[in-house]
């Protein structure tokens, strides 16, 4: 089970739901970090490092979240930190906390991320920036999320022979999931006809496929496996292994915001996915394999990309994930149920919330706790995420 | 530089990443030391991190490459990306060329779609206007395929 | 001299001298970064974590520093984080880096922070944002950083006796202490009576005594003591503490960029300024005092403000400090030199870098390698800074 | 809701912040558990560490105080502030109100400067005009002293 000095303890979890509020992303981390820190039994005055997933649609406050958790939640004197990695800036901020947790710096951590999201595609920064790769991709080709989501598709088509049907079969699957979970903003169950008969947006990939932007905010308290059990806490939820690597030179599959992959023709590239580099190195730290996975959230921007997940997660060999799924695997009550939560399909992104959001959801699963979704008997989970400037992140959890 | 027929001024969207003329082609920089090529062009140091090197040649890509995937945008994307109005879609292409060892994204010129694209399609690259204000017409670099209409059926997203 | 585990050693220091130059701030930072990894006699690829600080002002590399550094240096691997944290961003990514290492995750961690800044004074996020405290104090009071910095200027005036000749005498001696600079942005002496003929922008602070904006970078290789040890390092500089402590309910002293304090009807005011706390959780953590100070890199944003630092570093009691400068005690050849570097005063503020190039200065200092400018026989070094939104940083640095 | 000679209407720059009339106030939330004002109005939860309250009375806070702190904006500052051209230096105090313990920023009346200011003296409250429009007047709490003129001179910053 690993040694315990590498291990911290989820002692609480919380969110504030999913939808389109429109109020102050503030308001949304204070609800999910007051709800984690009740779970936890613990006061906010025993938090001693605050760490924040930052936003950046929210002006200053949103670029020192940690600071602005901290401020509103009562100056406290904690220390704290502030950490972007677009969509898995929540899984750094975990990191953050974790990390001050086994330098021994803290026992008792609270991890915060929250987000208020405008309408419609996400936009570059504004102004002219003939330097940033995330504006130039919107100025010159007109490259959205859901067109890079669209190529990993079509490629999957190509290369494996996807059809929509098995990308629709995916939304399906999350929508029946999420519709038990109060938490999520979509909660009505789709069929396979609805999600075909909606709008094409980015060819294969169609409205009902493409994860939507939310307001949410979700919240962890951590503390060390010594503090947990000093509080009576003889069995929590532990962080097993959180891994936040970067992609290797070269990189060879198109990534958001680039225009172009690394050429390959000094080093050679590698065989598998950067996204599979990122979950085996969290396997390695927690010294597990897929094998030993119960369950996982995974990021499913469009349905395709769940499909690209299960090979990643090593849930099956690459080109076989759509079998995986048509044979039921990935459903709850399936041999290894993914996005249980009903994933982003049904929640729709709020960034610096929505790698905590899967870890919340997998404390609760691994506690027996989710009540109408629940995986059983399930013990070891795994989060797995990507984002744009070669970010991605997997954590590890077991009970 | 070259003026359209309505009198309006033919510039690129961006300076130095391509050129125009009858066989246009992007420009890379490829690293002195390793041969890494780099696009868009203009590093200061080479991304193979076992690489030190400062120093690069400018050089052009090949014009035809083997499409990796492709999609289309049906909704108009949000600034700065400027439309003509009324917004009409357009395909996407990812595109593989084959010497240099990497992936180019680019738009596929105007009346193809995803119909009429396959991966593994062999494309070549145009320069075509991206947008016009009053004074000026904006190039970009767009794929083209090299055999048109001849793959336009039989795709499983029909 | 503390316990092994509970520190690390700096092997390498690198700068982009600092100027207006205009040009992507990843360049700045890559030159620093090489700069810090030729000082230790490493390779980008010993490299296993990148701590980058973030700057808000150059689109979306900006906010994801960690990751535009290691693309910038060739994709390998590595982990990542990107911290923001106003002034004391600088200090949160060496806080991030260096708890890695006594977490036991990495040996080897690069920090590195740059920025490309925009003329005049620091403007808000775009937009209208009416729940933005930094919004809002720019539309409705037109309070800019210096209104902040001069409102506690006139406050050492009415309180103690402070003159618009002490606060010239800062800029007169900082100025002269970085005419030795290398990497400085002015390096021309001044008297005190060009710095009293200087435009009066913010009464009482005039122009040569409020800090510029400034693109620069700073860059700094930070090893467990042990992979120093074992590579021939006998006798490194080290990381002794790093603070970043928020402030304590109620927070008494107006702070940027809040038009109100909180209010002290419930709980009463601590008597000691923030600033003064977050040093002295930097003290506590390395087990050192006021006396054992050799030698401080302080944020002087204006002359006056390091007065203030004198105070809060206890290097003499409130009220002193005038007194303190003018006996020369914090000029280089004095008891306890501050700002040998020459100081915001002389460099300009670059955000993300300057919390790490004070650490940059202080371990040239401790080096004996700061040629012009040495403090003789220094041992033991402090920074000291504050940013907005509670944001302050202290580190402790010995050799 | 007023008008201006001009015909313009007098709104609040901001909502919720202050009361116009004879006697304006600014308006704050003071904690029902453990009486903390909070300023500006309008928190969901104490700002107290140690209260987890999340009810608030909404009361005026005193109209007058003491100046904290002082200064001026010789230069003007940039956007979202918009002043009339041309630009004229303002003074900015920041004020104690005993009674709340808290400490206010503001801009000082129109033709007041540093000059007429001193650490301690009496300001009181007034609302006064921040910016125009073509028609609207917007306004803002300013600070006032109660007896102006007669502390103009002996200032260590002459
Ligand atoms: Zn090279
Ligand atoms: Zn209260």
């Amino acid at each position: 089970m690993g040694d315990d000095g590498r291990r911290v303890a989820v002692l609480g979890a919380g969110m504030h739901p999913w939808g389109k509020w429109g109020r102050n992303f503030v308001e949304y981390g204070v609800k999910a970090a007051n709800d984690a820190l009740a779970e936890a039994g613990l006061a906010w005055t025993d938090v001693q490092f605050v760490a924040g997933a930052d936003t950046i649609r929210n002006g200053y406050p949103g670029y020192v979240a940690g600071a602005t958790f901290a401020q509103a939640l009562g100056w406290n004197g904690t220390r704290v930190s502030s950490s972007y990695a677009a969509c898995a800036s929540g899984a750094q901020a975990i990191d953050s906390a974790r990390t001050q947790i086994l330098a021994g710096r803290c026992d008792v951590a609270l991890v915060v991320g929250a987000d208020t999201t405008p309408k419609g595609f996400f936009a570059p920064v504004g102004g002219e920036r003939k330097a940033d790769p995330d504006w130039l991709r919107f100025y010159l080709v007109g490259a959205t999320n859901p067109t890079y989501f669209a190529l990993y598709a079509r490629r999957r088509m190509a290369c494996y022979g996807a059809t929509d049907a098995d990308f629709a079969a995916v939304k399906v699957k999350n929508a029946r999931h999420g519709a038990a979970n109060p938490n999520a903003r979509y909660r009505t169950p789709v069929t396979a006809e609805e999600v075909l008969a909606s709008p094409m947006v980015a060819d294969p990939l169609r409205l009902l496929e493409i994860c939507a932007t939310s307001d949410g905010g979700a919240a962890l308290v951590l503390t060390s496996l010594e503090f947990a059990r000093r509080h009576g806490h003889a069995e929590p939820v532990t962080v097993e292994a959180v891994s936040t690597v970067t992609p290797t030179f070269p990189q060879g599959r198109l990534e958001m915001p680039d225009l172009a992959t690394d050429s390959a023709v000094a080093v050679p590239s590698g065989r598998r996915r950067f996204t599979a580099a990122v979950v085996q190195a969290a396997y390695d730290e927690a010294g597990v394999g897929p094998d030993d996975v119960d369950v996982a959230e995974v990021y499913d921007l469009s349905s395709a990309l769940e499909l690209d997940w299960y090979e990643d997660l090593g849930l099956c060999k690459e080109g076989e994930a759509e079998r995986l799924l048509t044979d039921g695997d990935t459903t709850v009550g399936g041999r290894v149920p993914v996005n249980p939560s009903g994933g982003l399909s049904c929640f729709g992104e709020a960034i610096p919330a929505q790698a905590i959001a899967q870890v919340c959801e997998l404390t609760w699963q691994l506690r027996g706790a989710a009540a109408g979704r629940q995986v059983e008997g399930a013990r070891l989970g795994v989060t797995a995420n990507q984002g744009l400037f070669g970010h991605g992140s997997s954590v590890v959890l077991r009970r | 530089m070259t003026t359209t027929a309505s009198g309006k001024t033919r510039v690129p969207a961006i300076d130095g990443w391509f050129t125009t003329g009858d066989e246009p082609a992007l420009l890379a920089s490829r690293c002195e030391a390793c041969g890494t090529y780099v696009f868009p062009p203009g590093p200061t140091w080479c991304p193979n991190p076992a690489c030190s090197s400062t120093a690069f040649d400018e050089v052009r890509l090949g014009r035809r490459g083997r499409v990796w995937s492709f999609t289309d945008a049906r909704y108009q994307p949000p600034p700065p990306f400027r439309a003509p109005e009324p917004y009409e879609p357009f395909a996407i292409a990812a595109v593989e060329l084959v010497a240099e060892q990497l992936v180019v994204l680019g738009q596929v010129v105007g009346d193809v779609g995803c119909d009429d694209l396959a991966v593994g399609d062999e494309v070549e690259l145009v320069v075509d206007t991206l947008f016009e204000d009053d004074d000026h017409e904006y190039l970009v670099w767009k794929w083209k395929p090299v055999a048109t209409g001849v793959d336009g059926e039989g795709r499983a997203d029909g």
